[in-house]
């Protein structure tokens, strides 16, 4: 990725995707909260739904962490609203595996089809997936119980 | 190997997992592809239950301290071999007295073969762990591995397998076996030294604590206390020997490479060829004759002391080392104060040996 | 140090302290003279002071368990501050949780100095240590060294120092100093990844035991005991890492090579003209503002996370690093999530940092 | 050193002093009794002194090592009787730092001069210098008593 190139996806969708993300507040009243923690840099996300019927009714969050990850975070919000607990837990694997770079994805959306453009970007591929990791996860959990 | 290493050193020498500058993810990266080829090499998909270590010796011991140590009750027992390398039998040593626990013994039989009955009588219910090696480094016995175990599994006790002397045979088919514990070093691969690997079977994954704490290796970490990151990582404190990982890469690619029966039938030659020369000069004694032997043959010249022995040999240009090979208790037990070891890889020919052969010819009778 | 590296991997590649063959007694004797090499440069004659590790990481793991474990009690007390590296942090809290001790936190003054009458008032009797680094790696803070390590002597206190990020600005005078532990990285100094050293004071030497244990370290095996060699080969079980100790050779030779003086006034301009410089500029928020700073500048840039800027400045090829830098207590301490961290060597110039500045302000303006 | 002058070192002096080692046997009654161990090999001997009046009135060695070792511990054995402790302790130091390379020595004894010539040979140094430096550090210690 040249360096405009780049200053174009940021422009067009990180910067704004951050700057006003999609349902960025605490919601104590959502029945399920999800930790996303990352490690490597210490940023964390709360990611609070309320599901009923096996559905995610809505999808907010809050915390703090880079352009990239509030974005992601902003659109996996925006996307997961509306999903069946299993739509959002293969909607989240495929989404991941597109980011090891090893199974393509069919990117109907834009606002995913940019995230996995920066996955190579100066190894922040992790403040993509951190979100999605964490939700995938809980809800598979979720699942077995 | 040595072009990836040098290739490593000048243009993309960066730390990994800490900075997010272009060069240090560049390192991540790499470091965590081999990870992954280290996983594959070893016949498994699952790349996290591979940890880089500095060597065979930290493996272990980081299987004894940061797994056995919080399992190990007073009365139990650790089951090990009378033919294991220091690294494969002081840390069960130190631990069983540190813990009041019993270290068991298996002996070898006038072959140098491995006792398999007196292994059986030696497991018990008491039994924490069997750490055994794949091919002793000293006598070159290939111990069988599988049937080992499933003698263990069968009383749900793990199997530590030191594999350095066999990681780079690759046709001993490591890559099938349900051990539980691997461990092996990178220069007995053709990579670098101080490189290592521990490898953990999936179901004792969440049960190999921190050892070395630090850097590189936690989630959180408060004035109160530090939560760690999860099995291998939560092993790697500290900056990594990145050179010496993209060596053990550069290393499993070329073993890869070649011909696994190719190299097991060259060996396993070269092993019988040289036995069978030695044995035709009266002086040269071959210190037992296993069932299985592969790589390895030592001797002793009768009336020279091993050590003035690989002196002249090393005079003729033959690398054999001398000593006790860090497996004291075995040669305590056969009655040898050392030996002269000659090992083969797949560079060695039959030519060497009988060059070999003729230098300890042209010794014996000068020292006459 | 690439070519020294290099040769020896191509040529000399053979396992020290182990066979007697040529190969290998070349190795030895170089592994034992940059042994030398290293003491040497740390002010000492007593090369029987400075064992190879891992890492800093690993140095101060091994104080931390092989040293004072077998010597902390409940109630007793070890001392560090809450700007060290994780690498300097973690060992001590978990040490002393583990042995129902407690963990004193030397704080910092609002500059980013460390609070040397906190220091005073924490140091009691029941201190069994005092762990502090001597650069800070995140505020660049220099920490008066001598000082406190007269504090801790007047009770008879141990005090190791964290040398990680001092150890190449050689004018700072370390080998002058009657620290108790030393401890640094390779890498930190242009030599390769995965060596470092801990020094330890000779009237210390007898009461470092053994970390790992395995080959190379022992005096003698026996199926019932071992005994260990003296520091510092006690310490060093397993295959070295050797063609890391040459390059840390070569690298404490080429450091040997530059003015002490002309170095230090380097780094210590640069550090100031960059702190002048990032002040300029209103978004810019520079970390701390200690009345001795050296080689390294944390800031943040309001409204860009500090990913995000490194990212970006990274794209101009300026290498700058985000993150909690392994010092999260620090960050927390200061309500900082993250910083970004500019650091300086030899290399630099002031060109370097108007780069700096003009893409910062690019990416300022881009962002709004 | 090439191959022949080690052949002829060997011959001329190892060799011999090694098969005919001077006083090889256990002397019970010797009143200094010191273990000369070489952890690299394991190899080990035990030196028997007899002292009187600051004195070693006899030297005896027995135990397990190489040709080198073995000579190298039977000229001690020679030199050292007769001797004075400080002035079996100063050959003791001067001989050893002769090994390191750093100090040169002034030989006048033909047997030392060859040890001192293999010290580069093949890393054998330890093999040469076990024995004196157990007996140097014992009678330093003694001489602190
Ligand atoms: C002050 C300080 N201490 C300790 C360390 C840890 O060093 P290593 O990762 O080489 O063990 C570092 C560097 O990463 C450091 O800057
Ligand atoms: C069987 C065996 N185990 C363990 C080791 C120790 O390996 P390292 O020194 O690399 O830790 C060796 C080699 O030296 C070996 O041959
Ligand atoms: S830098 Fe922390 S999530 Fe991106
Ligand atoms: S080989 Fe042991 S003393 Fe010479």
């Amino acid at each position: 990725m040249t360096k405009e190139e780049l200053e174009i996806l940021y422009k067009s969708k990180i910067i704004p995707a951050s700057k006003e993300p999609y349902h960025f507040e605490k919601h104590a009243q959502a029945n399920t909260v999800i930790e996303a923690y990352n490690p490597i840099c210490g940023d964390k996300y709360q990611l609070y739904l309320d599901m009923s019927e096996g559905v995610v009714q809505s999808a907010y969050f809050h915390g703090f962490g880079c352009a990239i990850s509030k974005a992601s975070t902003s659109i996996l919000a925006r996307k997961v609203e509306g999903k069946r607990l299993e739509e959002v837990v293969a909607l989240g694997d495929t989404f991941i595996a597109s980011l090891t770079g090893i199974t393509p994805m069919d990117f109907d959306d834009e606002c995913l089809k940019i995230l996995n453009e920066l996955k190579n970007f100066d190894g922040r591929v992790d403040c993509i997936k951190s979100s999605w990791e964490a939700i995938t996860h809980h809800l598979k959990e979720e699942q077995w119980k | 190997m040595i072009e990836a290493v040098t290739r490593f050193d000048s243009f993309e020498n960066a730390n990994i997992h800490r900075g997010l500058y272009d060069l240090s993810s560049t390192a991540t990266k790499r470091y965590e592809q081999i990870r992954t080829k280290v996983a594959h090499f070893l016949g498994t998909e699952n790349s996290n239950t591979v940890a880089f270590t500095k060597g065979t010796t930290e493996s272990i011991n980081i299987v004894a301290q940061s797994y056995l140590s919080k399992k190990i009750m007073p009365g139990d027992n650790v089951i090990t071999t009378i033919m294991e390398h220091h690294a494969n039998f002081i840390p069960w040593q130190v631990l069983t007295q540190t813990h009041h626990a019993e270290l068991r013994i298996v002996p070898i039989d006038p072959h140098g073969n491995l006792d398999m009955n007196k292994l059986r009588a030696l497991i018990d219910s008491k039994t924490k762990l069997v750490a055994i090696n794949h091919i002793s480094n000293t006598l070159g016995t290939v111990n069988p591995i599988e049937d080992i175990i499933a003698m263990a599994h069968k009383k749900n006790i793990p199997v530590l397998i030191d594999a350095a002397q066999s990681i780079s045979h690759c046709a001993l088919s490591l890559d099938q076996m349900e051990y539980d514990f691997l461990a092996f070093s990178g220069h007995k691969m053709f990579a670098p030294f101080g490189v290592g690997i521990l490898q953990v079977a999936e179901k004792h994954l969440g049960e190999v604590l921190p050892y070395n704490v630090g850097g590189g290796m936690i989630r959180e970490v408060t004035n109160e206390r530090t939560t760690f990151r999860d099995f291998p990582f939560n092993l790697e404190a500290g900056t990594a020997n990145i050179s010496g990982v993209i060596g053990l890469g550069a290393a499993i690619d070329y073993i890869g490479s070649l011909d696994k029966t190719d190299v097991s039938n060259h060996i396993r030659d070269l092993t019988d060829y040289c036995v069978a020369t030695l044995n035709t000069v009266p002086e040269i004694n071959v210190v037992g004759s296993p069932s299985g032997r592969s790589g390895i043959v030592s001797f002793t010249v009768t009336d020279i002391h091993p050590h003035d022995v690989a002196s002249f040999l090393n005079q003729d240009q033959i690398a054999v080392r001398a000593g006790t090979h860090c497996t004291q208790p075995l040669l305590a037990s056969l009655g040898l104060g050392a030996t002269i070891r000659a090992s083969f890889s797949i560079y060695n020919t039959r030519d060497d040996i009988d060059q070999l052969k003729a230098s300890l010819i042209a010794l014996i009778k000068f020292w006459s």
